[in-house]
């Protein structure tokens, strides 16, 4: 009898996660090999140590994490699972580096299904190995039924930066442009689809992707010219603008104009009284560049299939009120406030 | 978006513009309040008060069903959240109003209290049907816009016998709220000058048609200007309205003739007479209590009334009183004029209901306006 | 919350329901408060009723009132 | 009117979470400057960007991560907020590494109270303090509630190896000592003190700790003959042997008579039906040593506050069927296997 | 702690151990039945069959009460928990007792049912008075040491009013098993050689006291030594037996007098009497229908019953025909003579219910039997 | 299922419960299932309840008789 031999094998079809799932046992282990280690395969993880170790060259790294908790877990154009993973190599990426591994933990409620969580897993995994991530490290906890919402995952990664690279929000100058990847809110609006109570549907799926490729596209353009990188996720443009704004002690002016917006976004946040401005987005990404160089940063994302639809839309200027506005397609002012309230819950 | 986006033109909004302020006399100050809190959004959304001459002054009014429901009408749908049975509807909107006390429905939700936000009161049948052991109430409010979904959805619980589906009304009525504002100097007359002329509801007016308002404009004498609320409809609206200043008339002229007619929509009407009857008065922030300003339904309906089948009363609280919003939305002080604005008061922690609905005064100024409070400065 | 979008019908539907688009979305709404719809009419979407049609002709002719105001305003300043 | 003072200030006191504060918009940036950042500070997260910078030195660097779903969230001893920083740093620390930066990602319930919320973040930034680590890169998400228990945490940690340390299970070899740090399942006992449907009152609290000062007396004495190093939690003891007995392919024996318990975990683990080798400790280790060296290793632990019940308790043998076994007290023999199903939910 | 660890000295048992050694005859065999999974988890847990001579065989027997369910009383409980106002309190051993088809009240908790682990049946009542809007159902289980919690909960219920809280009724007792296997030859003797004396129940035999046994040993002739669950009292209860056996005596003898007496806990047992009445059979894993066996509630306490409550019906439901439980419980098996041991059958996924409670024969080889299997080999 | 473990009476509180010592564990208990308990007296508790009071001087003869069994077994074997 082989040690080996003293496991049934895990029924995918038809298992559900229990709470001997979480609990440290023979069975947790098995989950965790059996499922985990198998959509995610690499040889740090096969090592089962509490840690994963790896060399590093000396110079700046970056760490960033991120939980996820979308509603629901599977929506056009993703799921939580590539989405964790996106997300976070984003994070990374923002700062200019090259992402290399992640850690993935898993808050998962009792009675869910094993070949969802399968389809998650396999989609992370597919999402790392794509992006040339590894995600070395991960945690598995059970929690009662009613507990949870399915599935949480929070992610953590790593990266490298490159020699003489340093963006920080802080660095953003008076005439600096701003530019942004391409249309906004697909993925918000992507997720609003499939909520129970509003249950329209559209062709717009979400825009979740991994963006360290174009970000490398980028600083080869632009170098230390790019000031500041963010995506901007939950609370949008006017969040991550609003932000920065506050960091490096500017104001905005941007041209409503010059913002790509896909028709059926823009529609669906009018039916809904909401700004495409605020709806997050999950592949998309603003940068601050330096006036001289935008030009060329811009060309390179038009370069990239993930900046295709790349624009400038507006510039740095001095307010000690830190607004950010924005002239209207109409020819009017406003400011481009933070979100207020709840209006999306659970978007990322 | 057809029937949008051609309303939103810049080139022919300048071109307004510049008509307008040929047509206007500059010795004279032209004081026009936009009813809706629909056209405050569009005035502020757009940037109009960039376009218009400085001598027209667009004061907003109450029409945001928000804006106008007193706290205690929050406190009471926190005590119906209370009951452990109730699950409440609400459009989302409401969540931030404050009741009393701090509280609002999303401190109730947080709490524990079974809030759910719903975008149309077909959501609220299907809650009914799902959850058959759960209280479902439907937070009702709007003005004669919204009444007929909640009317509609009456007429349906009541075919399908859902027993577990009621009303928390606080639908109100333009025109009552109108004639309450145009009646009463303190209110009408801004600084002792007088209002001359408003704008009148875009949507509303597509249910109860341009003819509500001919007895307001006759008896008071001023002229009523129905526009859409696209940018294009209210500065064309403005226009009109300057025209008929400047020709000393006092008529109900329709801008939004694509949607609007004189008799409003019918069917609409009839849903609504059938189901609500008229309050004797209804508490309107701002207004006080209006006569005949609110809808309740009638004792045929008695059982989908949640006021009745809770008998949940009245309740009477304090508004705070260092909150502006009462001679905000009567058009007699501006935002900047109140002391919270922006320091205690803001969105996420709004004291009075205008800082929490984007149509609201003090919201509208707050994301719209501030942009022009100040001239830019270099950063020190 | 008087906030409408103006929609197109695409499909009648049982029990006084219409599925409508609006650029590319499809939405489905309750058309118990309008009589006599039929596809390709447009109306105004509100909390998830359609609460009046667009008159196509009424629309045509205030933009061209607004083309010409415009228009005026321009020439004359 | 600064930018400042657009914004009323956090009601520490009586606030609550709500949805807002997850949405991305100025309440959630107000939460988390307000009351995480306080707790934290430091200059990383000072520059509020979505990822942190540090320069490492070429070497061997790990990477860990795990989910912290303890119930109930204060408990004789901690709370959910220092033991996430204590668990983490022990992953870290048991691959021999000097624990470096955190990142910390909360799953916030909606209701949840700032006073709760705020004790544990200041717990977390005072363990991390005083095991001399940063928490530089955090995220906050809000759910519905019911959707989850109050508060989830997870965080990752990054540490550094010294020079030619490489501790594995796959390292240990057939004559390598067990040694434990010291009593086994006063965690575990302490948060079953406070369950609800046990409430039984005992003097045992938590021995959640930080062990990394402990790891690095243990290598200074024992160097490269410490062959692994594992923190019992979740399974316990007899979780960690059993899997490192399948990871190095050997087996263990152990004896009973020299595993440390404290009389009142024996006993509640007699009532209750437990094993305490089965419940989970958060400041306790086991490390697998050379046999020459474990006596000096054994010697440096007790020398350690944290150790000072450190004890021998059993070897490896040569075991296909990689049985981890034990001689009872009454000199019969049995096997320590994993931990059946679920007795514990939620000890960690 | 005290009355515990002294009868665990190492010292003492080997010294039992040789005296066993040198009084036993080594011509013959001897084959004692523990009846209780006390017995059996103290026997592997301590590792006594390292110290007793090859010649003593223990026969583990059926007397662990989750062992011995039925896979159709556990069908009967997720019934139950599948009605939406159910919460069944059980206590922990129960969750991975396996039902037909992989049913397990685990998966039911997973899937969403309402099951709460319990410590003490007064947990139970608290749940009740806490949530009045649900049902909660008690799954009582257990052998005389148990059923008394079970009727006092019931007349604390009943004193305190709860409508709420009723009780799924699967209490056995031990004489009557006892009774079942000595009466059966296909039973008791195993290989044709019959079972030589009984290790009697420790906490069982409080309640009952020893005289519950008198009339089995006079009957069949068999001796029977009431011990105590520490490894010294089965070792003392072990030699007893022998003594009996070598001396040709078949009489009751209390080795756990600390705690059991010739009449028992007669308070205990007066709670048991006035609530519950004898089953006219109750079927067993492993020993079939076995008459006056198992204990239903008095017709007075119909309303606290969960079985007339919710009218649920026994079902009659196959066991997973390779599993050798039955075989086992009777002491005709060993574990590792199923196929299913240790591969398809593990404690995390068992097959038969001796898998699940650490106190089975097959839960309790897998934990600490295993070890004897194969001697060591260096690894390859 | 039949776990028991020996607890001395701590403390008699009302409605037959009362809080029990178990190497400094402390517990609230059932005792409504035994008669004249006292502070000191030490019983087998069960899922929450006192099922029987254990005899010091029976448990005392026990082990001095365990004793000599052993004993005995070691001198003679
Ligand atoms: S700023 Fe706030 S407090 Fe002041 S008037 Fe407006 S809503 Fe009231
Ligand atoms: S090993 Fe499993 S299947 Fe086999 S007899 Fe035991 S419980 Fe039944
Ligand atoms: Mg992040
Ligand atoms: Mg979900
Ligand atoms: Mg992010
Ligand atoms: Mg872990
Ligand atoms: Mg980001
Ligand atoms: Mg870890
Ligand atoms: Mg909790
Ligand atoms: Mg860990
Ligand atoms: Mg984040
Ligand atoms: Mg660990």
């Amino acid at each position: 009898m082989s040690a080996k031999g003293y496991q049934r094998k895990l029924d995918i079809a038809n298992g559900l996660v229990d709470l001997s799932h979480g609990s440290g046992g023979r069975a947790m282990a098995q989950l965790i090999s059996g499922l985990f280690h198998q959509a995610f395969g690499n040889e740090w993880l096969a090592r089962c140590n509490d840690q994963s170790a790896f060399d590093v060259a000396a110079g700046r790294m970056v760490m960033t994490t991120d939980g996820y908790v979308v509603s629901p877990l599977f929506f056009p154009g993703g799921n939580i699972g590539s989405l964790a993973v996106h997300g976070t190599i984003n994070d990374v990426a923002m700062s200019g580096a090259r992402p290399l591994y992640l850690s993935a933990s898993f808050i998962i409620e009792e009675g869910f299904p094993f070949s969802d969580l399968k389809a998650i897993a396999d989609s992370m995994g597919a999402a790392a190995r794509r992006a040339g991530v590894h995600i070395i490290a991960g945690d598995t906890k059970v929690v009662e039924r009613g507990k949870a919402d399915g599935l949480f995952i929070s992610t953590t990664g790593i990266g490298i930066v490159a020699d003489g690279l340093d963006l920080s929000a802080d660095k953003a100058r008076v005439g600096d442009r701003v530019l942004v990847s391409g249309s906004l809110g697909d993925h918000g609006v992507a997720i609003m689809s499939k909520r129970q109570n509003l249950a329209f549907q559209t062709e717009v799926v979400s825009d979740s992707a991994a963006l360290h490729n174009l970000v490398a596209c980028m600083v080869a353009a632009g170098g230390s010219g790019i000031r500041v990188m963010r995506d901007p996720t939950r609370g949008g443009l006017a969040a991550t603008l609003n932000e920065i704004a506050h960091q490096s002690g500017l104001g905005f002016r941007l041209q409503e104009a010059s913002i790509p917006v896909k028709p059926a976004v823009a529609a669906i946040c009018e039916l809904l009284g909401l700004d495409p401005i605020h709806v997050a987005n999950e592949g998309k990404l603003v940068a601050i560049v330096a006036p001289d160089l935008a030009d060329a940063v811009l060309a390179a994302m038009k370069a990239h299939p993930l900046g295709a639809e790349a624009a400038d839309i507006g510039e740095a200027v001095a307010d000690e009120r830190k607004f950010v506005q924005m002239a209207t397609g109409f020819g009017g002012r406003r400011i481009v406030d933070w979100l207020w309230g709840e209006q999306l819950p659970r978007i990322c | 978006m057809k029937y949008a986006d051609e309303f939103r033109d810049k080139a022919i909004a300048q071109g307004i513009a510049r008509a307008i302020g040929v047509e206007v006399n500059s010795q004279r100050e032209y004081r026009f309040m936009e009813f809706c809190g629909g056209h405050t959004h569009a005035i502020s959304r757009y940037g109009l008060e960039d376009l218009l001459p400085a001598n027209i002054r667009m004061i907003h009014g109450p029409g945001c069903p928000v804006c106008v429901l007193p706290a205690s009408r929050i406190d009471m749908a926190i005590r119906l959240v209370d009951r452990p049975e109730v699950t409440l509807c609400v459009y989302g909107d409401l969540l931030r109003a404050p009741g009393s006390h701090g509280q609002s429905l999303l401190r109730a939700k947080a709490l524990g209290g079974d809030i759910r936000v719903v975008y149309s009161t077909l959501d609220a049948i299907r809650l009914a049907q799902q959850a058959p052991s759960r209280e479902v109430v439907f937070f009702a409010i709007g003005f004669e816009t919204t009444t007929p979904a909640t009317a509609v959805m009456i007429r349906i619980a009541e075919k399908k016998r859902l027993k577990n589906l009621s009303v928390f009304c606080n639908h109100v009525l333009t025109p009552s709220a109108m004639h309450s504002i145009l009646e009463n100097p303190k209110i009408r007359d801004i600084g002792g000058v007088s209002i001359d002329g408003f704008i009148g509801p875009a949507h509303v007016s597509t249910i109860i048609g341009t003819q509500s308002y001919e007895p307001l404009a006759e008896q008071f004498g001023k002229p009523i200007v129905v526009a859409g609320f696209e940018p294009l409809d209210v500065m064309q609206a403005i226009l009109m309205l300057v025209r008929q200043v400047n020709e000393d008339r006092y008529e109900v002229e329709n801008q939004y003739s694509r949607a609007v007619t004189r008799e409003g929509n019918r069917r609409a009407k009839e849903e609504v007479s059938q189901i609500f009857e008229l309050r004797e008065q209804f508490e309107w922030r701002g207004l006080g209590a209006v006569p005949n300003s609110g809808l309740e339904l009638k004792r045929a309906y008695a059982q989908f009334d949640a006021e009745t089948r809770f008998a949940i009363h009245d309740l009477r609280v304090a508004d705070n009183p260092a909150c502006e919003c009462c001679a905000i939305l009567r058009g007699a002080k501006r935002p900047v004029d109140c002391k919270l604005f922006g320091t205690v008061c803001t969105p996420e922690t709004p004291i009075g209901s205008c800082m929490v609905s984007s149509e609201g005064a003090c919201a509208a100024y707050w994301t719209y306006g501030r942009v022009r409070d100040e001239p830019l400065r270099r950063p020190s | 919350m008087c906030l409408s979008v103006p929609a197109k019908i695409a499909k009648i539907l049982p029990n006084d329901m219409a599925m409508v688009s609006i650029d590319g979305i499809s939405l489905e709404i309750s058309i118990a408060l309008l009589d006599g719809l039929k596809v390709g009419d447009c109306v105004l979407v509100h909390v998830g009723y359609a609460l009046a049609k667009i008159d196509p002709a009424e629309a045509k002719r205030t933009l061209e009132l607004l083309q010409e105001l415009g228009s005026a305003g321009e020439r004359r300043s």
